[in-house]
């Protein structure tokens, strides 16, 4: 197909459910609207300059506009300026692009439809925080792999709440690279070491599923809390069936729906938003899956 | 050494003058075993001195102490009159040793030129930055590598993609680039045919001439009758005889390395019946490429050798590849006994009874991770094991058993079978590779160039060998750069030139001279 | 003198097992509660079994002066392809054999296929396959996980007999068959006599481009077991499952003396440097080193590990 | 048959060159609108510059028989010394000098002095050290991506000299220069001499220590180089930036015919290394290839054209 679709879409990787969900909720979208739209990913989630490079080989294209979701605030800045400069609206989509970086770059995005990740990995503690109620206890973190932003967000979040309430003592916080069978073994470990431990919070549903295997293969299910971020099919399977106590959930497939439908919007109003200006914001909402 | 009669005088008189180097009382043990028992060697300029002795005796040994390689255990080495107790491979080559060493120690990936400069490229500024000066070494190089006979050598193509005897005659040509004033050759003839070698003897007289120090290593007696103007023998690591070659006879220097004197002719004692079917007839083998081999066909029969000679590069280790299925062919047949045992590589071959020891051992011959036993033993299992080679168990009893066999009767100089290879000798290294082969026994063999490097008692032996095995009704091909061994052995010869077999001559009658006409013949 | 020799020769034999016992005592000194309590060392054993199982496989290639970037793909691919086929009403048992044993065997056939036809280094010819099978496990899975298999499969493979986890009876016994293979074996000597001198192998009679095929496809068999293996204990196979873990595989491997050069290696060895691999992760976990310092100090310890291993080797 | 040797000799130096154009048909005909245009193109060379940087310096182990596998997060670590640098006040040349090129040529001696010392493999000295700088990077970062820096220094560097980028103007001089270097420098012919065979080069008293140094020097040099080139392209420097890089950079050594086992290979062919890698993943952006099948075709078309090369090669 030699045809140019008339939109673009580059998303952060399609190895993950959350990001397949976020493409089919694209794609039916698009079928709504009538409007044909192509949709692409980061060969891995820390190649920084392949979604650069893939950006901008998207950009000698003709399509009448982007929407993209950076693997960082600044990877893709470069290639958003060009694409805004040539006249195509541009929609930031998940990870928030670092808006003085833009503005400074010369560009502005029509809308923003990102989450704060920071707060998604707050819910997820406060969530444990509250289940542990006033005993409190110990917790840990299994983080993603490092330098990946929104896991480090994530995070963050959850550090800051669990750091910031008096009986929680937040005891490990250990990288399992988003492997399944890493957090397994990871949260195997911690378990060894803090055998008192409470509560996990995982910084994605893959890892969240390791650690509820481990939990289980400790005899613990049930006493120690395994709360995920994704919303993930299997996690939600997991969390009805009681395995998994909760997950930070957010509905990829209404992010994407509603980031094309933003998009466009923009390229049917014919004029870009001026540098400077406030562009739309769409905060994504996460909501706790719980049983 | 050193106190010779006055009135042996060599030449030009070299007993007067003084030693560039000495080596006093050296010693060398690896791990626990002595190689070298308080040697002593003296070396003067202007004089060929050989140094002779059985495979595994320590002349290398005592060599690679000269030139730094190895650190000996005890003694000294005498500089310019300084002592040291051992020498860098700086030290050496400030001195002005250099050395050609028995293995091939050319860098494959380089051009020849590269080659001959290694470590000393020379340099010239360009816009005040110092590029390689190809043009000076090239220079200086062709006109070396002229002497030594290669003209027109492609001086830029890498080494690797030369034959054996062109980086041979590099090697020797790199040692004699610097401005040498001690040239250690070790077994530099070994690969080269007697045409080259005659062109390198021309050049080490000269140097002698020149006043340079030359201290030659082989074991081939001729060639040391040739050149050498005196001796020293080596035995078991001790020192068992010096003197000046005119002065002794070959049998003398053969019981001096050998402690007995050794047969030296080998050919079929009846006459061979070439009427009745042959053991082995090849019929028009072609290589694939149609012009390194092209339609060779010839018989062996029942108690026959059948030698091949010829110059370098005229395409018989080629021709022993496709038969042996290491090579493609474009067409051929082999029948043995009447039967076609056409092999289309090397794993049929061994299947069918066929048995080849080429000609590089390091390259194509030994397995250097293994010991003396894995060594002999692997083709054996492979060759009895169905399934390609490939089923069974070892069976280490009966393996060590067939090693230690081989070890006794090619009498393989080692600490035991479990030795690794790597640390053999090379004559030694040799003779492990004949016993792999003897002990698969074999209906058709192959030996290209078998005594490389082996001394004068072992090669005897090695000969006896090959002339049961043609007795016994094997089929034997030899291919040899040796002429006189291609005439101790072989009881026809097949003169080899252009991928073409010229002429198949009477071993009996044949001469070097009759052979080298028909090698060398002109027209295509 | 001869005393060296022979302590030499054991140090060759022993001396990845010392440097295995220096890091215990090491993580013992450092975590005397934790580390050593029994439930732990099973878990080291248990968290090593799947590294074990690709370095066993891998040693292979390496033994012939190849390489085998390929492992963590196969796993991915083989294990998926186990699920698929439990999901879809296969016997586990077919299921393994189909998806887990043949998968492994054809995907390591194709590699020695390829490697034997093009004549590529094995390198080069592995990093395109790894790539080609990952997008093929992507492809079949649409990216998601399939997990809902059979508890009894699930239950049959990460169980335990006494207090030994069924994971490392199997690492440990195909460890055994493939040391017994290695060492005892005609096609066993054959592969390292490929490993020493391919071309002197090939004039000897050896097959090498047969033994080159055998040898991946017991690369591709190793790691399809750990496929299956690792679904077991996931209770799920994950399209991601296995990326970077060549990385593993390969470092326990040389970690275990092998040569880089072929020719040179021993079983034993090899799953004492998985095991080096599972101690320091799991050590590194134990002891809560941060996230950011787990990686260098990981670097560090393979590094110092390895190094200390060869110096004293050389000290003899 | 004297015409078949030179064009074997021929195919030696340009094949390399022939598969990219073959490559480049393949693509132009699948996509002719896009592919093509001038923008595109100067595109391709603009998006192989980082690849053809990092490859340069991966040149040098695998021209002495090693490897580097720290490449990555010695372009991840040296970027971001001197994003801190800058955003510290430092003036950006001085930055580059001190972060780029004074941090790629330490890291490199790091690595050189390492193999040196422990004698061991580069494989796994560099499997070390990349966990180690990529720990370090995240320490110094807390790993988060540092920006903000002088828009100077990314428009100088990010800029072009008529339609040219200055990447690519830099990293083409740059290979020119190393190219010269090999090619005619006595130092840059040693390290061949040491690649082929590094007792006999040690024997004709080359310091193979010294050279081993430098070339990972080179190495470290030509990663940092990259390293400055990456955080002017994308305005940051990312803590995990570089990731992988190694597999690209030594794919590409290898498509440009560098061998395995040392003393062979040639600058220009590693750039078209680059340039081949850079082409495909363009083209599979181009074609809108599916991101998991873009996986297998990277993978297929590395093989093939590896293959299709040394093919035509052994036929000559
Ligand atoms: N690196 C080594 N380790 C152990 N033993 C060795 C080593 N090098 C040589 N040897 C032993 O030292 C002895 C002398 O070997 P050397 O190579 O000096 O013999 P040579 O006289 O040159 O024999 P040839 O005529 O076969 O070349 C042999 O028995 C050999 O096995
Ligand atoms: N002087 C030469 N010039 C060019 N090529 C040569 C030369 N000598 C040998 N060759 C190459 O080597 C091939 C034959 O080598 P081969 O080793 O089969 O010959 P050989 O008679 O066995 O010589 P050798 O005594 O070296 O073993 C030739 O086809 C040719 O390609
Ligand atoms: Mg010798
Ligand atoms: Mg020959």
């Amino acid at each position: 197909n030699a045809m140019a679709a008339d939109y673009a879409i580059i998303l952060k990787t399609l190895s993950n459910p959350f990001w397949v969900q976020m493409k089919d909720g694209i794609e039916a979208k698009a079928k709504d609207l009538g409007v044909e739209v192509d949709i692409v990913a980061s060969p891995s989630e820390e190649d920084f300059q392949a979604q650069l490079q893939l950006f901008e080989d998207m950009l000698n294209r003709d399509y009448k506009g982007f929407g993209f979701a950076p693997l960082s605030p600044v990877n893709l800045v470069n290639p958003a300026a060009a694409a805004y400069k040539k006249g195509k609206p541009i929609v930031n989509i998940d990870e928030k692009v670092d808006m003085k970086a833009l503005e400074a770059a010369g560009a502005n995005v029509e809308a923003f439809v990102t989450t704060d990740n920071v707060k998604v990995g707050e819910k997820g503690a406060q969530f444990i925080i509250e289940q542990l109620g006033a005993d409190g206890g110990e917790v840990a973190i299994v983080e993603g792999k490092a330098g990946n932003a929104s896991g480090q967000a994530r995070h963050d979040g959850a550090k800051a709440a669990f750091e910031a309430t008096s009986n929680v003592k937040l005891v490990a916080s250990q990288p399992a690279d988003w492997d399944r069978l890493k957090a397994l073994d990871v949260a195997t470990n911690i378990l060894q070491s803090s055998p008192d431990l409470k509560a996990f919070y995982c910084a994605n549903d893959t890892m969240a599923l390791g650690v509820m295997q481990a939990v289980q293969n400790a005899g613990k299910a049930g006493k120690v809390l395994v709360v995920g971020t994704d919303g993930a099919p299997e996690a939600r399977e997991m969390v009805a069936a009681g395995r998994l106590t909760a997950t930070v959930a957010q509905d990829p497939g209404q992010i994407g729906a509603t980031s094309l439908e933003l998009l466009v919007e923009a390229v049917k109003a014919g004029k870009l938003t001026p540098v400077g200006t406030e562009p739309k914001q769409v905060a994504v909402d996460s909501v706790l899956v719980t049983k | 050494m050193s106190n010779l009669a006055p009135n042996a005088a060599g030449p030009a008189g070299t007993e007067a003058v003084a030693p560039i180097v000495r080596m006093v009382g050296i010693e060398k043990h690896f791990n626990t075993i002595p190689v070298l028992k308080g040697v002593n060697l003296d070396i003067r300029p202007g004089e060929v001195h050989v140094l002779l002795g059985e495979n595994g005796a320590g002349k290398s040994t005592l060599m690679k102490i000269l030139t730094g390689i190895h650190e000996p255990t005890g003694g000294e080495i005498v500089l310019d009159g300084v002592s040291h107790p051992l020498v860098t491979p700086r030290q050496a080559s400030d001195a002005g040793i250099s050395i050609i060493y028995q293995e091939l120690s050319v860098i494959n990936e380089l051009s020849a030129l590269e080659n001959l400069f290694v470590g000393r490229l020379p340099v010239k500024r360009r816009l005040g930055i110092p590029v390689v000066d190809w043009k000076l070494m090239e220079a200086e190089a062709r006109s070396i590598v002229d002497r030594l006979g290669l003209v027109g050598l492609d001086l830029f193509k890498p080494v690797g993609e030369m034959p054996i005897a062109h980086r041979q005659i590099i090697e020797i040509a790199k040692s004699l680039m610097k401005n040498v004033r001690v040239l250690v050759m070790d077994e530099p003839t070994s690969s080269l045919t007697s045409v080259e070698t005659e062109r390198l003897f021309a050049l080490v007289r000269q140097l002698r001439g020149e006043g340079t120090a030359i201290l030659f290593i082989s074991h081939k007696l001729d060639e040391v009758r040739e050149i050498g103007d005196s001796f020293s023998v080596l035995k078991d690591g001790v020192s068992t005889g010096h003197g000046r070659i005119a002065d002794t006879t070959n049998d003398d220097l053969v019981r001096m390395m050998v402690g007995r004197v050794v047969k030296q002719r080998f050919l079929a004692e009846g006459t061979i019946d070439r009427t009745s079917m042959p053991v082995l007839k090849v019929e028009n083998v072609t290589s694939a490429d149609r012009r390194r081999v092209r339609d060779v066909s010839f018989e062996v029969h029942h108690g026959e050798v059948l030698g091949f000679a010829g110059l370098v590069g005229s395409g018989r280790t080629d021709l022993m590849n496709c038969l042996f299925g290491a090579e493609r062919r474009a067409g051929g047949k082999i029948i043995l006994n009447g039967q076609d045992i056409t092999p289309d590589n090397p794993v049929e071959a061994v299947k069918s009874g066929m048995a080849y020891l080429t000609e590089n051992r390091r390259q194509t011959g030994f397995t250097p991770n293994f010991t003396i036993e894995g060594n002999i033993a692997v083709t054996k299992s492979v060759k009895d094991a169905p399934l390609r080679g490939t089923w069974g168990l070892v069976d280490r009893k009966a393996e060590r058993a067939v090693a230690e066999e081989q070890r006794r009767r090619l009498s393989i100089r080692c600490a035991g079978i479990d030795q690794s290879i790597l640390e053999l000798s090379g004559g030694n290294q040799q003779k492990v590779l004949v016993g792999k082969w003897m002990s698969i026994g074999p209906s058709v063999i192959i030996f290209d160039e078998p005594t490389r490097g082996i001394d004068v008692g072992a090669k005897s032996q090695i000969h006896e060998i090959i002339r049961a095995l043609a007795n016994a009704g094997k089929a034997v091909i030899m291919v040899s750069s040796e002429l006189p061994e291609i005439l101790a052995v072989c009881d026809r010869v097949a003169v080899f030139r252009n991928g073409r077999i010229m002429d198949i001559l009477d071993g009996a009658t044949a001469t070097e001279e009759s052979i080298l006409s028909v090698a060398m013949r002109d027209g295509k | 003198m001869s005393q060296r020799v022979k302590l030499g020769k054991l140090w060759d034999i022993y001396g990845t097992l010392c440097i295995l016992l220096v890091i215990v005592v090491l993580f013992s000194a450092l975590s005397p509660t934790y580390f050593t309590r029994p439930e732990n060392i099973v878990q080291i054993f248990l968290q090593s079994s799947i590294t074990i199982m690709i370095a066993l496989g891998e040693f292979f290639p390496i033994l012939i002066a190849g390489i085998d970037l390929s492992v963590g793909s196969v796993l991915a691919l083989t294990g998926m392809m186990t699920a698929q086929l439990m999901v879809a009403g296969f016997d586990p048992t077919l299921a393994v054999l189909i998806g887990g044993i043949g998968g492994g065997l054809t995907l390591g056939a194709i590699n020695g296929l390829l490697v034997n036809f093009t004549g590529l280094h094995p390198f080069i010819i592995t990093l395109g396959t790894n790539a080609i099978f990952r997008g093929v496990t992507m492809i079949i899975s649409g990216a998601s996980p399939v997990f809902g298999f059979s508890y009894d499969f699930v239950n049959t493979v990460t169980g335990f007999v006494g207090f030994v986890p069924v994971p490392v009876i199997f690492a440990l016994s195909f460890a055994a068959v493939l040391w017994f293979f290695t060492a005892k074996t005609r096609l066993g000597r054959n592969i390292y006599a490929v490993g020493g001198n391919k071309e002197s192998a090939f004039y000897s009679g050896i097959d090498v481009k047969l033994h080159t095929l055998i040898v991946f496809m017991i690369s591709g068999l190793c790691a399809g077991l750990a496929g299956v293996l690792s679904i077991a204990r996931l209770g799920a196979a994950e399209p991601a499952a296995g990326t970077g873990f060549e990385t593993y595989a390969i470092a326990a491997v040389i970690i275990g003396g092998t040569s880089f050069f072929g020719g040179k290696g021993r079983i034993p060895s090899v799953v004492i440097g998985g095991l080096i691999i599972g101690t320091i992760n799991n050590g590194l976990n134990i002891l809560r080193v941060p996230t950011f310092y787990q990686l260098v100090v990981m670097g560090g310890l393979i590094i110092s590990a390895v190094a200390l291993d060869r110096l004293i080797a050389r000290m003899r």
